[in-house]
């Protein structure tokens, strides 16, 4: 049974049409790529299925349907996200952001600890503003927000963008266990870089449309990329 | 084509305005105070709007216009249009230097402070001698180009060629380079600051090329009424100077100019016997934020748009059938 | 002023000018009503020399910008006169229009006596008593106080400041340490600090703002208990201001106020005004300056037969010895080329007291003028 | 010398504490509704100074013309002005920023409340001031030379009161980091999937409750009026931005500063000069101070 | 000068908030048509370097010299003396154009100081358009790699957003061109727009300072690197000796245990 299943979708911005008739599945113990030039669509795919985007389409969690369901319903129904781009709160001090995250997942406060230890700056910088944190800091901070708890399936936009190698490393490890633990994970990237070893299969996004749908690791799915971008640009 | 069209109503609205005014007396002092209105937005357009920062000592400048012109013929013996020509020079100083004074303020703090000092200067202005104290200075003679005396209807189709001038300048300026730097500055000032034009001077300049504009609002006031005293431009003023663009449509600054018209003619010329013009004003203002997000100049663009897609729907349909 | 389309000939068209909702509201609407009760009995009665009485009307919310065009639309509406229940900046900003509009403009309530001081004053009248003549009153009550040293508390607005410079200027009966007070101000603790250090035998409260009066009651009531307080014209006017105090803030104040009941011509305007006002109406020279002007303006146009701006300015220039409906029995009002501010004499101004419950008791006992007739 | 012992006079002046306390009491709790505005939902509110106005003139409406007793009619009048306050943002600050048209409309939008407020109690229940009618006044009482009137426990316990609850309501609750977290980001609390709109509505509603408060009890001291409102909403607004917006504490301390500002400048230099005075005081202290007292600041 | 005068160096330039040493005594050169790149781990000061050298921020200690004069001043004043740069968090005015975005940094360079600025209101107002603008907005898209020039800069993504800022910068002209993470998030084509223009400024005799985790990247562009780790420079010298150095491994692939997190 996939965990997450998503059918149908179409996305649009004023008459722009982003996501065009889409159709993923995020089987459960599988870490599933959804890989795409810039523009492709990806953000908009996975924030439609968090609900933060307008979007039509159907979308399932464990057989159920949850659109129609407000974000923060979906959110504490397991579907976690570490949204692209800087998506916290600058004038909350780290700890405060995560336990925003805590809240949102009706967590205990303490599972707060947990989270920072993951990445150590974070317990250094607890009470400084998130605002003032340098950009890969900034990440880490969106990640181990996301990280509390345990979600059914986790989505993740660009988790390594701006992140210095020794940390990819570390978060590839992370996301490789917690897929083997069971989680559905969806990582959304133009590129497969830093993720590749831990790649199960993926999805080829251009132009708002699945060109490719690839089993079987990393190698595969690069090379339908690669061709699929020759396709695009010709 | 479509960046044309508010300049072509606009001209084309300030022409029949005139028409409609023809020599009636009434008319043409409600066209003069949409006038005087209509400056004074325009002078807040600069700063405000395009480069975000939120000057309120628009009344004061208003004023300076008003004295500039009070004064000089009063005190000095200059023609009126004289005390025209300096007050545009003399605001734009006064604003410069409030502005250096508050160099380092931005949004709601240069607010706080701006109007504070509006406040003072309305004070100042009745404390002080040659302004002829509280009561202000009465009696200046009627506009005379040496010798040539403009009638009323004259005076205002003056006023109306200039507001329509600075409207149009503004409008390029605002597509300009110049104004493609000062409309990022407000969104992204370490971009600017980063690429070489330091948005401080930059403001500065703003804030002076609005104050100018403004005192020309003022000036006219006084010139058509004869008259001014330290109440004339109070912070009622400033208040309508903020909405008026809004209500018209901040796309262009034809808006502020529209929203001037709605304005007046809501308060001096609506007959609804001793309604509250405030209270109609205010009330138009929310309903047009509520219901045409970008104001009526706005609107009547979407409408326009929606039109010309009906229309050309409807020929090519008649075409076929 | 004959040029509008609806003046045909047979009726007198009267422009109103009223802050109904602006900052003079206060004090506007309820002179504005007592005008426009008077002008229906004028027409009830018959008119003015057969002629029906017309008002239009307009509010300017005492904004000065609004003011010139409000009077334009009047004028382009047929007014052949004008009554404005306005602020005085307003008209002092309209004065240069009104002086080339040619048409008479009343002033029946403003207190404010730069409005009808040159330059451009040949059509603008007042009906209230110039500040000389309130000084002579203070001095007297002052003088039966054994007052030496007074505190004089005013708002610093400029229009007040200028106002109270000719009553000043006149009060050198006293010692007189004036001390100034925001006109917005929420607390005048500091003023009445500095006036409590100077240690006065008596505090004149002079502005025409009645935030800043009861204000300034309360605070001197409650840190300078038992040192005399006086107070200028308009808190008299304002029953809906005492209400302000605290209790027993007033206890004591003398204020001086337009209307008493000794005079006969005063009562009969209340009952006149009573009839549509209610039984609880209270009359006060609001009522009974817009009631006379309304009265004067009829007189002139009978006198002159006319309602052409001139010759009505100058008839109105003619009315010499108007027995007043304000004031103590016998004042008289006159105008004239160099007298456009209309009360004769001090008998126009009346001294009322404060009771323990915040309401006007009667007359002050310390002091009377001469008025008697 | 002379200069000395007159500068020690006023400061040594127990009566004019009282009155820098009362007042910025006052000032206070309009920057602290101000605050819950600005935290909850990321604008400054211009309607504070009508909604206060608005509470104490129906309350006062309410106890002189329909003899309703003075508790009854703050509560009527709180309840009124939080429902002003709902309303503002349901029907007027949402819509605006719906349309992602920014803060300058919503700002545009909420003045124009303003006025209308103002102008619509002129309008049903009369422009004249009236009389306040707090719910809580004390009798008045001496302490030492300085009389202590009936409003000052009354709204020096009302400040305290509000503070501390909205301290412990914004910093150790739930909802209260929620609702700093959606007025410091609105973009990210979406894709976060945040309530943003009952956060909103609740720091609307906060705001309008403490206005209500703030309003009601110090028109006790002189009545109040529709006229009051604009300056109100300027005070609250300075009392916030001197103090800084960085914490909850920042409009106690700028109200503070205010509060001193209207009373020492007119003592010592006249009320005349309070106008020159404020804009000279506000200018040297934002030279030195471009962000208030407290402000955080992040990075670009 | 010599042709072995830098041309921009800083020396002893720190930086500390409260007690973060954000940059801590660093100095650096670069030549002309050199690539300097910048790399370390997160938080290890580079940004707050480019902001100390663009004057985004004011250093606390540290000299700057740009073509052998002292750069002081604010952040306009150095971009006059032909400073540009990118940001981490692009920095683009949403509600304008994509072409006005990128013409920006050519726009601001034609109103530097206030003589420009006010000359530039009144040719605003006489000649709002030049066909030429329009031109070289296209001329820089087609550099980046970017198309759709009308649409509004708050429907870019991210990626495409960079890409702009990139064009933005190159269209002010400069001498010395600093990056911030150009290639986080890009596509190849992205990264092939950004590689285009470092190699036109270096090509020109220029100089870029490239900050970026992708360090296959800068070690192909950078003609030197430099690496940073709390606040300090750990290793200075060519890509070949610094991806071999025990530095880098410590630093940034992380040998020494410790470092990583379970
Ligand atoms: N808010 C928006 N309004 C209008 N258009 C948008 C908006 N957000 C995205 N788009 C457009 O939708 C398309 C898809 O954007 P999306 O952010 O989903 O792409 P992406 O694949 O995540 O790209 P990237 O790799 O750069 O993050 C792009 O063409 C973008 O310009
Ligand atoms: N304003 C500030 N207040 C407090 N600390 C700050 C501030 N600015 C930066 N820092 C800290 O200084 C350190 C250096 O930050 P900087 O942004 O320069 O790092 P960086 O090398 O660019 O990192 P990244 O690769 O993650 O972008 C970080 O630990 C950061 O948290
Ligand atoms: C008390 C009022 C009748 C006077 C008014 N404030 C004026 O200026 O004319
Ligand atoms: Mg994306
Ligand atoms: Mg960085």
């Amino acid at each position: 049974m996939t965990a997450l299943e998503i059918a149908g979708l179409f996305v649009r911005y004023g008459g722009a049409l982003a996501v065009d008739d889409i159709a993923l599945s995020v089987p459960p113990g599988q870490v599933t790529a959804l890989v795409g030039p810039n523009g492709a669509g990806k953000s908009s795919a996975v924030l439609a299925t968090c609900g933060t985007v307008r979007s039509t389409g159907e979308v399932r969690l464990d057989g159920e349907r949850v659109d129609g369901w407000s974000p923060g319903r979906r959110t504490r129904a397991g579907l976690a996200l570490v949204p692209q781009g800087r998506q916290l709160f600058s004038r909350l001090t780290v700890r405060e952001n995560l336990l925003i995250g805590a809240d949102q997942l009706r967590l205990p406060a303490r599972s707060v600890a947990a989270a920072e230890e993951r990445f150590p700056i974070l317990a250094e910088r607890r009470s400084s503003l998130a605002g003032v944190l340098s950009g890969g800091e900034q990440q880490m901070l969106a990640v181990a927000r996301a990280l509390m708890g345990r979600p059914r399936a986790l989505l993740l936009d660009e988790l390594v963008t701006g992140l210095a190698p020794l940390i990819v490393q570390q978060l590839a490890t992370t996301v490789r266990a917690l897929a083997d633990d069971g989680l559905a994970v969806l990582v959304a990237a133009p590129d497969l870089v830093g993720l590749r070893d831990v790649v199960d299969r993926g999805y080829v996004l251009v132009r708002g449309r699945v060109v490719a749908e690839v089993e079987g690791g990393h190698r595969p799915l690069q090379s339908a990329y690669e061709r699929a971008l020759g396709l695009a640009v010709g | 084509m479509s960046a044309r069209l508010p300049n072509v109503a606009g001209v084309l609205g300030l022409v029949l305005l005139v028409v409609w005014a023809g020599s009636d007396l009434y008319r043409s002092s409600l066209l003069v105070t949409m006038l005087t209105y209509a400056l004074v937005a325009l002078g807040m357009y600069v700063p405000f709007v395009l480069a975000g920062s939120l000057s309120l000592s628009y009344s004061a400048y208003a004023a300076t216009g008003a004295y500039a012109v009070a004064i000089g013929t009063a005190h000095a013996g200059w023609p009126l249009w004289l005390g025209m020509l300096v007050a545009p020079p003399v605001a734009a100083i006064i604003a410069v230097v409030l502005g250096a004074a508050t160099m380092r303020l931005s949004g709601f703090y240069l607010g706080a402070v701006t109007l504070l000092f509006a406040e003072a200067f309305i004070q100042l202005l009745g404390n002080l001698g040659v302004t002829g104290g509280p009561s202000g200075i009465v009696g200046l003679p009627l506009l005379s180009f040496g010798g040539w005396e403009p009638s009323p209807q004259q005076t205002v189709l003056m006023a109306v060629v200039l507001t329509g001038v600075l409207a149009l300048a503004l409008d390029r300026l605002r597509r300009s380079p110049w104004g493609v730097v000062i409309r990022a500055s407000r969104e992204v000032p370490i971009a600017v600051d980063t690429a070489g034009v330091s948005v401080s001077v930059l403001n500065l300049v703003a804030l002076g090329a609005g104050a100018a504009i403004a005192s020309l609002g003022g000036a006219l006031f006084t010139t058509y009424v004869g008259a001014v005293n330290p109440e004339t431009f109070s912070v009622n003023v400033i208040f309508l100077a903020v909405f008026m663009p809004l209500i018209g449509g901040i796309g262009n600054p034809w808006g502020a100019v529209l929203g001037a018209a709605i304005v007046v003619h809501l308060t001096l010329n609506v007959d609804s016997l001793a309604s509250s013009g405030t209270l109609l004003v205010s009330l138009s203002v929310l309903v047009i934020l509520v219901l045409f997000p970008r104001g009526v100049l706005g609107f009547a663009g979407t409408a326009a748009r929606g039109g010309t897609t009906l229309l050309t729907t409807v020929t090519k349909r008649g075409a076929r059938t | 002023g004959s040029s509008g389309d609806d003046d045909n000939g047979d009726t007198v068209v009267i422009g109103l000018v009223c802050d109904t909702t602006g900052p003079g509201a206060g004090y506007a609407t309820p002179a504005c009503t007592a005008t426009k009760e008077t002008i229906d009995q004028v027409n009830a009665d018959g008119g003015i020399d057969g002629k029906k009485v017309k008002v239009v009307q307009g509010n300017d919310e005492s904004d000065p910008t609004k003011t010139p065009t409000v009077i334009q639309k009047l004028v382009s509406q047929g007014a052949d006169a004008l009554l404005m229940l306005t602020s005085s900046a307003g008209v002092l900003q309209a004065k240069s229009l009104i002086e080339r509009t040619k048409i008479p403009v009343f002033m029946p309530v403003a207190a404010n006596p730069q409005v009808t001081e040159p330059p451009s004053n040949t059509y603008l009248y007042q009906l209230g008593t110039p500040t000389s003549d309130w000084a002579t009153v203070y001095c007297a009550a002052f003088d039966s106080l054994g007052a030496k040293k007074v505190a004089f508390l005013q708002d610093s607005s400029p229009s007040q400041v200028q106002f109270n410079k000719g009553l000043i200027d006149s009060l050198d009966c006293v010692d007189l340490d004036v001390v100034n007070g925001a006109i917005d101000a929420t607390d005048l603790s500091a003023e009445v600090a500095k006036i409590k250090n100077a240690g006065p035998d008596a505090v004149l409260v002079a502005t025409q703002n009645a935030n800043f009066d009861v204000l300034a009651q309360n605070t001197l009531h409650q840190q300078l208990p038992g040192v005399p307080r006086f107070t200028e014209l308009l808190l008299s006017s304002l029953p809906s201001a005492w209400a302000q105090a605290q209790p027993g803030a007033l206890e004591g104040l003398v204020g001086l106020a337009g209307t008493t009941d000794t005079n006969t011509r005063t009562v009969e305007v209340a009952q006149f005004f009573a009839e549509t006002e209610g039984a609880d109406f209270r009359v006060n020279n609001f009522w009974t300056q817009s009631y006379d002007a309304v009265q004067i303006l009829k007189q002139a146009i009978e006198e002159s037969g006319t309602t052409d701006g001139e010759k009505l300015n100058a008839a109105i220039q003619e009315v010499t010895g108007f027995v007043a409906s304000s004031g103590y029995p016998g004042f008289t009002l006159s105008f004239g080329d160099d007298k456009h501010l209309g009360a004769d004499g001090i008998c126009g101004l009346v001294l009322v007291e404060w009771d323990k419950d915040n309401q006007v008791a009667g007359p002050w006992s310390g002091y009377e003028p001469d008025c008697a007739a | 010398m002379v200069g000395l012992r007159a500068g020690l006079r006023g400061m040594t002046n127990p009566q004019l504490w009282i009155a820098v306390v009362e007042n910025g009491c006052f000032f206070a709790l309009l920057g602290l509704a101000f605050y819950f505005n600005l935290t909850g939902a990321g604008f400054f509110n211009f309607g504070i100074g009508a909604i206060a106005m608005a509470a104490a003139f129906t309350g006062s409406w309410l106890v002189t013309e329909h003899g309703l007793s003075r508790p009854l009619a703050g509560v009527v009048g709180v309840l009124g002005a939080i429902a002003i306050a709902v309303v503002m943002e349901l029907a007027v600050v949402r819509p605006v920023q719906a349309r992602g048209e920014g803060e300058l409309s919503a700002l545009v939008a909420v003045g124009a409340s303003l006025f209308t407020i103002i102008q619509l109690s002129g309008l049903f229940l009369g422009h004249e001031a009236r009389s306040g009618q707090p719910f809580w006044s004390t009798a008045p009482f001496s302490v030492g030379s300085a009389r202590v009137g009936s409003t000052v426990v009354p709204i020096v316990v009302i400040t305290a009161a509000l503070f501390t609850l909205s301290y412990l309501a914004l910093q150790r609750t739930r909802l209260g980091r929620l609702t700093r977290a959606i007025g410091n980001d609105t973009d990210a609390a979406r894709v976060l999937g945040l309530p943003i709109n009952t956060a909103r509505l609740l720091s609307f509603a906060a705001a309008g409750l403490i206005a209500a408060l703030a309003g009601i009890t110090f028109a006790g001291r002189s009545g109040v009026s529709p006229d009051n409102a604009l300056h109100w909403t300027i005070t609250g607004f300075l009392a916030l931005v001197i103090g800084g917006t960085g914490t909850v504490w920042a409009p106690l301390l700028g109200g503070a500063l205010l509060a001193l500002a209207n009373v020492f400048i007119p003592f010592y230099f006249g009320g005349d000069v309070l106008a020159y005075g404020l804009v000279v005081v506000a200018m040297l202290f934002f030279a030195f101070r471009p962000e208030g007292v407290f402000a955080p600041r992040v990075r670009v | 000068m010599t042709t072995a005068d830098p041309l921009l160096s800083g020396s002893g330039l720190s930086k500390s908030y409260g007690g973060v040493h954000a940059v801590s005594d660093v100095s650096f050169t670069l030549h002309a048509g050199e690539v300097l790149g910048l790399i370390g781990p997160n938080g290890a000061g580079k940004t707050t370097l480019v902001d100390l050298v663009t004057g985004a921020q004011d250093a606390d200690t540290g000299e700057l010299v740009l073509t052998g004069s002292p750069l002081r001043g604010g952040a306009a004043h150095r971009a006059a003396q032909g400073l540009a740069r990118t940001f981490q968090h692009p920095q683009l005015a949403l509600d304008l154009s994509v072409a006005d975005n990128l013409l920006l940094g050519a726009y601001a360079a034609r109103h530097r100081g206030l003589g420009r600025l006010l000359a530039g209101l009144v040719r605003g107002i006489l000649r709002p358009h030049a066909p030429a603008d329009r031109a070289l907005a296209e001329r820089l898209a087609t550099s980046v790699g970017i198309s759709g020039l009308d649409r509004h800069a708050r429907d870019l993504t991210l990626g495409e957003q960079r890409l702009v800022e990139v064009g933005r910068a190159l269209g002010a002209e400069p001498c010395v061109l600093l990056l911030d993470e150009p290639f986080a998030g890009a596509d190849a084509h992205g990264v092939a727009g950004t590689t285009r223009v470092i190699e036109v400024l270096r090509g020109a005799g220029h100089g870029v300072i490239l900050v970026d985790h992708n360090v296959d990247l800068v070690t192909t562009l950078a003609d030197r690197v430099m690496l940073m780790e709390r606040g300090r420079v750990a290793f200075e010298g060519s890509p070949a000796d610094c991806l071999a150095s025990p530095e880098m491994q410590r630093v940034y692939f992380g040998t020494a245990p410790e470092e990583v997190a379970s």
